[in-house]
């Protein structure tokens, strides 16, 4: 039985990588909204070098939170349309793992390229160097976290291709993630204890993992009869 | 399917026509309750409650949004619970409760956030402060929201009570954990400023008739919600047979 | 050889919107039988298969996979049977092997499923994406599943559907080597079939009795 | 009464204006909650006659159709 779980999650972490690889455009968007936008700020605010540090923590984590929104909705409407979605659901198998294999997938390529890009945003935002480190952590984990809550909000909108029911939907339910996030950053700025609220995050993600496959499995089945 | 055997006490419960039928004979009652507490507590709350030692009286919109915020929250519980119910024994009935107490706990979330910001004009002088429990209504109010948006999301009638159930539980879990940061954000930003009074250390005089109102905002909530799901459930099964029976005898008593 | 049985339908109906859809449904299916199902657009037949493979859940009637119902066996029914829809389950950034290899059953070897594009004609477009290819080439890299598939039990919605008439061809002949080596085919079709002889079952869309 | 008179009620030291406008906005929101579940009932009522008054004139015209065939 542990083979065939692992197997689920390998082949479609395997086979959504690949997909991201291949739809090179899809990767890179998110990407260029998230920098795009952080440029906006100083644009709308001032240059002023102190006012932007003050505003880093939580605009970083803003941005990341609509990037993550913006592509978590296209991560089960593609293989609905395609019927790649139908012949995932009649695995005889748990649908859990290749649920989580979609999701790491998704990470990995929206997530985690934010993540190492997240200190471009620090540089123009002049945090201080030593919140860098601790941004990148709490963006790492805070993003999964992001990725799992998006994908329920994404199941459960899928007749009808999210927009912005899924917005509705999902940012609720961002809420504590992006809360606990900026406040890393804010934490490490102002010279505070940041492993809290980074432990917090972790315990967010913990739940997540548990949680979120359930609700997803149930959601998508549901798909069918919209 | 086949628990229709074993659970026929259960599934009386859960039929429509049981509970169209019972809710006809307890409504009238109930609204007399549900009335008089009101009365009661609005009177008692407006005219005779002393007034407050730091807020003077702009403290008395605490008998409409406590009561409000307190039902708001355990609604979405209720909502949560009949959608779980719904999705593990398939009763018609409990995704009827379900749906019809959206719009209801929407408007109590409404209400929570309008006098909280009246409250806290002549308060913190500003209608709007990032109060640890006003956002957290915010928040609630979306995720009402949320589930009265999903069900236009699926044509079948089916399909949109699971997915709305669904979306109840992941909320469900999510309630607290939202409630928990928020107050904790807001311990992280806003150090002591006057909290809205918090019922331990209320004089009885003002917390009795405080007691009355959320009693009887419970009874209303009760009241409201047979009152849509009635609606819900005619809406629903007027292809039944009984509900034939019943528009034909009423149409006959005209 | 004794023909066994293989599923066994009973009075299987379905729900929308608290209306059936189509009158209950029932039939048996042994090993080496073909059944095709007929029916006017919007019978049902889509929803059938739906119900069949699990998607959707009957408001009542039962399943039964070689005599026992299929919730009691769901992971050997799922792991025994092939559906192949409207849609194609194409992706079209991968390649024609790249897709059929994941959609083969685990361990398939290259060279099985070189051959297997090569039956359907696709063998030089093997290393090709997909978008490249057109409507009728995606289908036949989904019916390409016909050739590396170890299902016994064949769902086809509208296998014809958008082929040429060698693509016809070449399904019917898959199906009749199935129905030989001793497995099953649950069908849909508007088309007449020539070469294999199928029982046929009628779905009557549900009217509603006043 | 906490209150001397009831124009002092009304006004509550200047806080009347919070306090009414409050209990006035959130009255008027839970009337409204009684309201519309009663209209939406009278509403699906009367959309339940239509539906039996529609039945009774196809079932009508079903007997007429299988009358006539029968005749000729």
């Amino acid at each position: 039985m542990y083979n065939y779980l692992s197997a689920g999650f390998m082949a479609y972490l395997r086979r959504d990588l690949l997909l991201g690889i291949r739809n090179k455009s899809d990767l890179v968007k998110p990407l260029i909204f998230f920098l795009l936008v952080s440029a906006l700020v100083p644009l709308a605010i001032a240059p002023e070098a102190e006012r932007l540090s003050q505003l880093a923590p939580g605009i970083i984590w803003i941005f990341a939170v609509l990037a993550t929104l913006l592509s978590v909705e296209r991560l089960f409407s593609d293989d609905l349309q395609d019927g790649s979605l139908e012949q995932m659901l009649m695995s005889p198998n748990l649908l859990i793992m290749p649920i989580l294999g979609k999701i790491t997938a998704h990470w990995v390529v929206i997530g985690l390229p934010l993540t190492l890009l997240s200190p471009v945003i620090g540089v123009w935002f002049s945090l201080p160097t030593i919140a860098v480190m601790p941004m990148m952590l709490s963006l790492a984990i805070g993003t999964a976290v992001l990725s799992l809550i998006g994908a329920v909000g994404a199941a459960l909108t899928l007749p009808r291709q999210g927009g912005v029911l899924l917005a509705l939907l999902v940012m609720p339910l961002y809420m504590p993630v992006l809360i606990f996030g900026s406040a890393v950053i804010q934490s490490a700025v102002d010279g505070l204890d940041w492993t809290a609220p980074l432990a917090i995050l972790a315990a967010l993600l913990a739940i997540a993992v548990a949680l979120c496959p359930l609700a997803i499995n149930a959601g998508l089945r549901l798909a069918k009869n919209g | 399917m086949n628990l229709n055997v074993k659970w026929t006490w259960f599934h009386r419960l859960g039929s429509p026509r049981w509970f169209y039928q019972k809710t006809q004979r307890w409504l009238p009652w109930l609204s007399l309750l549900t009335l008089s507490l009101l009365i009661t507590g609005l009177v008692w709350g407006l005219a005779f409650a002393p007034e407050d030692a730091k807020q003077g009286n702009s403290f008395r919109i605490i008998y409409v949004h406590v009561p409000a915020s307190v039902v708001a929250l355990a609604g979405y519980y209720m909502m949560a619970i009949a959608g779980a119910v719904g999705l593990i024994w398939r009763i018609k009935l409990s995704y009827m409760l379900m749906r019809s107490a959206a719009p209801i706990g929407a408007a109590l979330t409404f209400i929570a956030l309008v006098t909280g910001a009246i409250w806290g004009k002549p308060t913190w002088g500003a209608y709007w402060v990032w109060d640890a429990r006003i956002t957290s209504m915010l928040i609630l109010l979306f995720l009402y929201l949320g589930v009265m948006a999903l069900r236009h999301t699926y044509s079948s009638s089916e399909a949109a009570d699971k997915a709305s159930a669904i979306l109840g539980l992941v909320g469900m879990v999510n309630v607290p954990i939202i409630y928990k940061s928020v107050d904790w954000w807001q311990t992280l930003h806003q150090p002591a400023t006057i909290k809205f009074t918090g019922a331990p250390s209320m004089h009885p005089d003002m917390f009795m008739p405080l007691l009355v109102m959320i009693i009887g905002f419970y009874a209303f909530y009760a009241v409201t919600l047979m009152l849509f799901t009635r609606a819900e459930i005619l809406r629903r099964e007027y292809r039944a047979s009984w509900v034939k029976q019943l528009v034909t005898n009423k149409t006959a008593e005209k | 050889m004794a023909a066994a049985n293989i599923l066994k339908i009973k009075s299987l109906a379905f729900e929308r919107n608290d209306a059936l859809l189509f009158e209950p449904v029932s039939f048996e299916l042994n090993s080496g039988e073909a059944l095709h199902v007929e029916g006017a657009n919007g019978a049902g037949k889509t929803t059938l298969f739906q119900l069949l493979i699990k998607m959707l859940e009957p408001c009542s009637g039962e399943l039964l996979f070689r005599g026992q119902p299929v919730s009691e066996c769901h992971f050997e029914y799922l792991s025994d049977i092939l559906f192949i829809g409207h849609q194609s389950a194409v992706k079209a950034a991968l390649t024609a092997s790249e897709n059929l290899s994941w959609m083969s059953p685990q361990g398939t070897s290259s060279e099985k499923i070189a051959a297997a594009l090569q039956s359907v004609g696709l063998e030089h477009y093997a290393n090709v994406p997909c978008y490249r290819l057109s409507a009728g080439q995606h289908r036949r890299v989904a019916l390409a599943r016909l050739m590396t598939t170890s299902a016994s039990l064949w769902y086809l919605d509208e296998p014809f559907a958008a082929l040429d008439k060698q693509g016809v061809d070449f399904i019917e002949g898959c199906m009749q080597n199935h129905l030989n080596r001793g497995g099953s085919i649950v069908f849909s079709s508007h088309q007449d079939l020539v070469k294999i002889a199928a029982r046929s079952y009628r779905l009557n869309p549900f009217r509603e009795v006043v | 009464m906490y209150f001397d008179s009831l124009q002092q009620l009304i006004f509550m030291d200047g806080h009347g204006v919070y306090v009414w406008s409050a209990f006035i906005i959130s009255l008027t929101v839970m009337l409204g909650l009684v309201i519309k579940p009663l209209c939406q009932k009278k509403q699906e009522l009367k959309n339940i006659q239509l539906h039996i008054k529609l039945q009774q004139v196809n079932q009508a015209a079903m007997q007429e159709e299988a009358s006539d065939a029968s005749h000729s």
